[in-house]
């Protein structure tokens, strides 16, 4: 068992990695070599399709757009999610029990259906086509999550450090943000990092709520996939930009994950 | 059960160990009896968890070998050494009841379930477990879970030693006086060797027939609670062990005897001729008397403990420590004090003169 | 730990609450009240009271994708969990294997929905994509377009490939909280492999099973873009899961009453299943 | 400088975690609050801190109600058990804090950090990380913290409980050096009889959330009010037993009895004598003898806790020296009775045994 043991995380990164490869492949691929016949790998290596990205602004805004929403969004999730946290870390209260999960409860709550009354509260309140608008939308879902991270990591720093610190003299905001904080930093990037990946991933919501000001790179794919035909390489090579925002936020957080995380409350 | 013998055990944890601090454990030959109580005692960092890693198995020594009844058993790893060990921290299995636990390790080498119930009985009466039984092994408390883990040591009859690793460390107090009885009791019922690994001297002494002092990677005596007490082999046993701690004077020597500011001190032992390096006195705070003649002088401090009172003097230069009876008055001002020659040494390089080394 | 009881503690969840409830129960309450009106257009509302919630709970096409979707989310639920798991246990515990392989397994979780789609349709295309092409030239007659079965297989394996990882991150971090002390013990005991985990790794692993299970289980119900781009639903209404036909309905029929009512049964569901879940995991933490 | 509570209590829901209770601290002497875990020590300190409001009562300081002032406006400082730093702070950061906090001009900073860390001697650490530095370094820089501020009332929870056995001796001996000041009151927590009267000063004896006892700590030893103080002030525990006098003798149920002087009237009373009354060897000729079984035998470095059964109670005595004993081993154990308490039935101290003459 132990001497094999590395084939099955082998096995499976390696089955994670072919649709990646194959994208990747593709996205230095012309049109052509694409449609015409089957290669393993790029026999006419092409930088084009990275060239049209790079240069029309429809293309790159779609990226400019994507990072600033999910940005907002993450910071938006995470500032609300500490003090929450901190109270389920170290209060009891009317109603803790049945908070959280009424938080995890609007995870369930079908994005495909609650599109139209989203768009239609957003117009309403004249956020529609902003940035704001999308992150506001996207901490449904990231703010619950971002809770309980954050609960996990806070609720192994011993009760005593707030004490030390009110004693101290510490008000506390200030203990709050001069020791508090700097404790829980891994916690920190743990729940940033899911925040930044569900907001990342996420199209339904994001495509409903804009139009042109804060349209998302993934909806500006699936424009260009039905009006101009298929441009696979062109889909490819965008598809390919979208992994690398990510890829950049897990290498920051990898650390924390391999160390494990305390968990909080079930 | 087992008689354990150490063989030329040595360890580092770097790989081309060079100088004396590189080596967690140095060279020590340890014999110990089937059946018996012992005890490593010492500081954090003296080497302690680390011999007891070497004789369950859990670390390979850089050198030497462990021998259970003259057998070789240095390669083999722990599930193959016949040992149990109850840690620092209660190790439950969290979705048993008590009983599960108990049962675990029998059921796991096939022991018939009838033979598993009766010997799951007998120990958890041993261990005041009968009547939590049924219950959820995760809603005990710390000592509750302490003594599941070493029920679960005591519940095999094939077990060669049982080793605690500080097991008291999450015991609360008033409760750890308890849990000492309980351990020494225990080890009356069940004559299996047992190891115990502290640095708390009131466990170490309480628990065991034998306590092996250890410093700085290095046995520094093994003998009785006795033994550590009355003639400690070395000035760090006589500071570790004992509250407060053997005093420790400079002193020199004139024709193997010992000299203090030009006063003659008889002693228990005798300086070999020719000695050279640094030269102690080593007497403990229970065998400095008060008295007409003696030593000259002044009492600096003192302090109640309420059944004695610990008395601070200067004496020739140095500070010493000596205990008052409660029931007896202490003149305050200059005293004269006597030490008790059979219970006061010399010290040569820190060991006991004329027995450097034989730890 | 016995904590502090302080009403003030709301006074910190209030912003969540406030954010939480504006994104949540506005657009709830508008579902609700789609789902008791009747429309004929030009925004015009008459009451029709349960008649939705009646009709949808008859019709033949809501069972159906109900059903597609139960066998879709029990398929990835009893794929992905203990693979997950498995994966989690086989990874290294320590030195730099630990950092290369959690940003690689990361990597699925982080690209866009629709690229997933993209991705896997193009990928298992049997003419010009790797999987379909080796598919077919090892003699298969693989077609996802065209063959139900197929289509299955993809769907499911797709999701595999992308959501696994996220069983396996959250797995991970609960083993390596596990103390050392654990194993040990249990190699003392002479525990077997299976022992360990069943008794140990586990139960140890509880709380995070939990999350990893109820965020698949309500994720996996809402799943909505991947297969759309993947299959749209096809060949036929084969793949056609809860989400898209209700999309089908509210957006392609404009029949915003059924399509709503619908969203609150299956609303529903997922809540009364979570909850049930929920209770049976937790119903052991205070004993 | 003087700490007063005035009929202070806390209910947590409907349960009592401290009942009301009147102190008077005051500054230039350690004001011990000593008992056993959950006894509500540490819930007292909180309320005095100003980290928990009582639920009825007033807190006092220099004849100002602060019931009311926040805990950052009352310049207090704390210590705990566990070595409570703030980890992403250096060891020279940790003891600034309180100074930077009071926005204090650098160079006073620097000055007075460096001043402490001296005190403390942990000079040589000022750069490391709290996480970088062994138990007895990381409370180190926690009293320096609480030291560095000037503060008009400093709380130690049990400061030395976590730390080694040698470790607690080494910082217990400094305490009264580092904190003790005229314009200071200090309150300190802890478990154990005997640090209370090293540490001396006043002392209040605490039990089930009630303060049983108060007054100079050799007062409460020698003296103590009631039966409850008597059991907490006594490590280990006191021997008590029901007893009847009668025509100046005072006996036990099955026979045991001794004469007494101390003109109590007849009736029933219970008697406490401390373990160190009790001894194994003959002491003085007015001793009482007593068989017994011997249960459990503990030893410490350099005293040995026997406990035995006797007349139907279970007894304990604590002796200079080791004395191994193997259980169920039949002693006669010597008992100076002249030492015994007497409470009556109400549990108050109606008699004090024989005391040394106090200086």
């Amino acid at each position: 068992m132990k001497r094999t043991s590395w084939l099955v995380p082998t096995i499976y990164i390696l089955f994670l990695m072919l649709p990646i490869y194959w994208l990747i492949s593709m996205s230095f691929k012309t049109t052509n070599e694409i449609l015409g016949n089957f290669t393993l790998w790029p026999q006419h290596f092409t930088l084009a399709n990275y060239r049209t990205i790079f240069t029309d602004p429809t293309w790159y805004m779609g990226y400019v757009n994507s990072i600033s929403y999910v940005t907002l969004n993450t910071v938006i999730s995470v500032t609300v999610a500490l003090p929450a946290a901190y109270a389920f870390s170290r209060y009891r209260f009317l109603g803790d029990k049945h908070l959280f999960f009424w938080l995890l409860t609007n995870r369930m709550a079908p994005a495909a259906v609650f599109a139209l009354p989203f768009f239609q509260l957003y117009s309403a309140i004249g956020l529609f086509d902003t940035y704001l608008a999308v992150a506001l939308a996207h901490t449904l879902f990231n703010v619950p999550l971002a809770v309980w991270i954050l609960e996990g990591f806070m609720s192994g720093v011993p009760r005593q450090l707030d004490e030390t610190a009110y004693v101290d003299g510490y008000s506390f905001p200030r203990f709050f943000t001069r020791i508090f904080i700097p404790n829980i930093k891994a916690g920190i990037g743990v729940a940033a990092f899911f925040c930044f990946m569900f907001s990342w991933v996420e199209l339904l919501l994001a495509k409903t709520l804009t139009s042109v000001a804060a349209k998302p790179i993934a909806a500006t794919m699936t424009k260009t996939a039905s009006s101009s035909g298929y441009e696979l390489g062109l889909l490819a090579a965008a598809g390919t930009l979208t992994i690398i925002p990510g890829a950049i936020v897990i290498y920051f957080v990898r650390n924390y994950i391999a160390k494990g995380f305390a968990l909080g409350r079930v | 059960m087992a008689r354990i013998s150490l063989v030329g055990l040595k360890h580092s944890y770097l790989a081309h160990p060079a100088a004396p601090d590189d080596w967690a454990l140095k060279e020590l030959n340890l014999e110990w009896q089937d059946g018996g109580a012992y005890a490593l005692l010492g500081p954090s960092g003296c080497g302690k968890t680390t011999l007891l890693n070497i004789i369950s198995g859990l670390l390979q020594p850089s050198h030497g070998e462990v021998l259970f009844d003259g057998r070789d058993v240095t390669p083999l790893p722990p599930e193959k050494r016949q040992i149990a060990q109850v840690f620092q921290f209660p190790v439950v299995y969290d979705t048993m009841t008590v009983f599960d636990n108990l049962a675990f390790p029998l059921r796991n080498r096939g022991v018939p379930e009838t033979e598993v119930r009766t010997r799951v009985q007998q120990i958890a009466e041993m261990t005041e477990l009968s009547a939590t039984l049924k219950k959820r092994a995760s809603g005990l408390s710390a000592d509750g879970k302490q003594k599941i883990s070493l029920g679960r040591g005591l519940v095999r009859e094939d077990v060669n030693a049982i080793l605690f690793d500080e097991p008291l460390t999450v015991i609360d107090p008033h409760l750890k006086f308890q849990l000492r009885s309980k351990l020494k009791e225990l080890h009356h019922r069940v004559p299996k060797t047992m190891i115990y690994v502290t640095h708390d001297q009131t466990e170490a002494l309480t628990f065991a027939d034998k306590v092996v002092v250890m410093n700085m990677g290095q046995v520094v005596q093994q003998g009785t609670p006795e033994e550590l007490f009355l003639t400690p082999h070395h000035t760090f046993v006589g500071h570790f062990i004992g509250s407060p701690g053997m005093n420790v004077l400079p002193c020199e020597i004139d024709n193997g005897n010992a000299v203090l500011k030009g006063h003659r001190i008889a002693t228990a032992n005798k300086a070999p001729a020719g000695i050279s390096g640094i030269l102690e006195l080593g007497v403990r705070p229970e065998f400095i008397h008060i008295s007409d003649t003696g030593l000259p002088a002044t009492v600096t401090g003192l302090s109640d403990a309420g059944r004695f009172r610990i008395a601070q003097v200067n004496c020739l230069g140095q500070t010493l420590k000596f205990l008052v009876s409660e029931d007896h008055p202490i003149a305050t001002g200059e005293v004269h004090l006597t030490f008790d020659p059979t219970h006061t040494h010399i010290y040569h390089n820190g060991w006991l003169a004329g027995q450097e080394g034989l730890a | 730990m016995n904590k502090a009881v302080n009403q003030k503690a709301w006074f910190f969840v209030l912003p969540v609450l406030v954010l939480v409830a504006f994104n949540a129960i506005v657009p709830l309450m508008t579902v609700v009240n789609y789902s008791v009106q009747e429309t004929f257009g030009n925004n015009q509302f008459f009451w029709s009271g349960l008649t939705w919630f009646t009709d949808v709970l008859r019709s033949e096409r809501f069972h159906a994708s109900l059903t597609r979707q139960m066998i879709f989310t029990g398929s990835i639920l009893l794929i992905e969990v203990p693979l997950g798991v498995l994966i989690a246990l086989a990874m290294p515990r320590k030195g730099i294997w630990v950092s290369i392989c959690l940003v690689l397994m990361a990597m699925p979780l982080l690209i866009p929905w629709n690229v997933v789609g993209a991705m896997w349709n193009i990928f298992a295309l049997p003419n010009i994509g790797l999987m379909g092409k080796v598919l077919n030239d090892l003699g298969f007659d693989y077609n996802y377009t065209r063959q139900v079965g197929d289509a299955w297989f993809t769907l499911i394996l797709m999701d595999v490939w992308h959501w696994t990882s996220l069983v396996v991150l959250l797995a991970y971090a609960g083993l390596v909280s596990i103390p050392d002390a654990y194993y040990q013990a249990a190699k003392i005991d002479g525990a077997s492999r299976w022992a360990v985990l069943r008794f140990i790794q586990l139960p140890k692993m509880k709380r995070v099973l939990t999350i990893a299970i109820l965020l698949r289980f309500m994720d996996s119900f809402n799943i909505y873009t991947e297969p759309v781009v993947l299959t749209g639903g096809g060949p036929g209404n084969s793949t056609t899961l809860l989400s898209i036909d209700l999309v089908k309905i509210a957006l392609g029929q404009f029949d915003l009453g059924p399509a709503a009512a619908m969203s609150l049964i299956y609303f529903l569901v997922i809540l009364l299943l979570s909850w049930i879940f929920y209770a049976v995991m937790t119903r052991n933490e205070e004993w | 400088m003087t700490l007063e509570l005035k009929n202070v209590g806390k209910m947590l829901g409907a349960q009592t975690i401290i009942y009301p209770t009147n102190l008077v601290l005051e500054p230039g002497r350690f004001n011990i609050l000593l008992g056993t875990t959950l006894a509500g020590k540490t819930t007292l300190m909180t309320l005095m801190a100003g980290l928990e409001r009582p639920t009825e009562g007033t807190v006092w300081f220099n004849d100002r109600d602060v019931t009311h002032d926040a805990v950052q406006k009352r310049n207090v400082s704390m210590v705990y058990q566990q070595f409570i730093n703030y980890p992403n702070f250096t060891v020279f950061e940790n003891i600034a804090s309180p100074l930077r906090v009071a926005r204090m001009p650098e160079q006073e900073i620097r000055a007075r950090v460096t001043e402490m860390a001296e005190l403390l001697r942990i000079s040589t650490m000022l750069d490391r990380n709290p996480d970088e530095l062994s138990g007895g370094q990381q409370q180190r820089c926690a009293m320096a913290r609480a030291l560095v501020k000037d503060s008009d009332l400093i709380l130690l929870d049990e400061p030395l409980a976590n730390l080694d056995f040698k470790l607690r001796e080494e910082l217990r001996d400094e305490l009264p050096r580092l904190f003790a000041r005229r314009d200071r009151v200090v309150v300190y927590a802890t478990t154990e009889p005997t640090e209370a009267l090293l540490l001396g000063g006043w002392t209040a004896t605490m039990a089930q959330g009630r303060v049983t006892d108060f007054g100079p700590t050799e007062r409460l030893y020698r003296h103590p009010l009631n039966l409850t103080t008597a059991r907490v002030f006594s490590e280990p525990p006191m021997n008590v037993a029901e007893v009847r006098i009668e025509q100046g003798r005072c006996s036990l149920t099955d026979g045991l009895s001794w004469s007494i002087d101390n003109g109590l009237p007849d009736g029933s009373y219970t008697m406490g004598l401390r373990p160190h009354h009790v001894l194994p060897r003959p002491d003085t000729p007015s001793d009482i003898e007593i068989q017994g079984r011997v249960t459990v035998a503990e030893l410490g470095g350099a005293e040995s806790i026997i406990h035995f059964d006797a007349y139907g109670n279970s007894w304990v005595s604590l002796s200079h020296g080791v004395h191994p004993f193997a259980a169920g081993e039949l002693t006669t154990f010597h008992a100076d009775m002249s030492h015994c308490f007497y409470f009556d039935d109400t549990g108050r101290l109606v008699a004090s045994g024989k005391q040394r003459e106090v200086r």
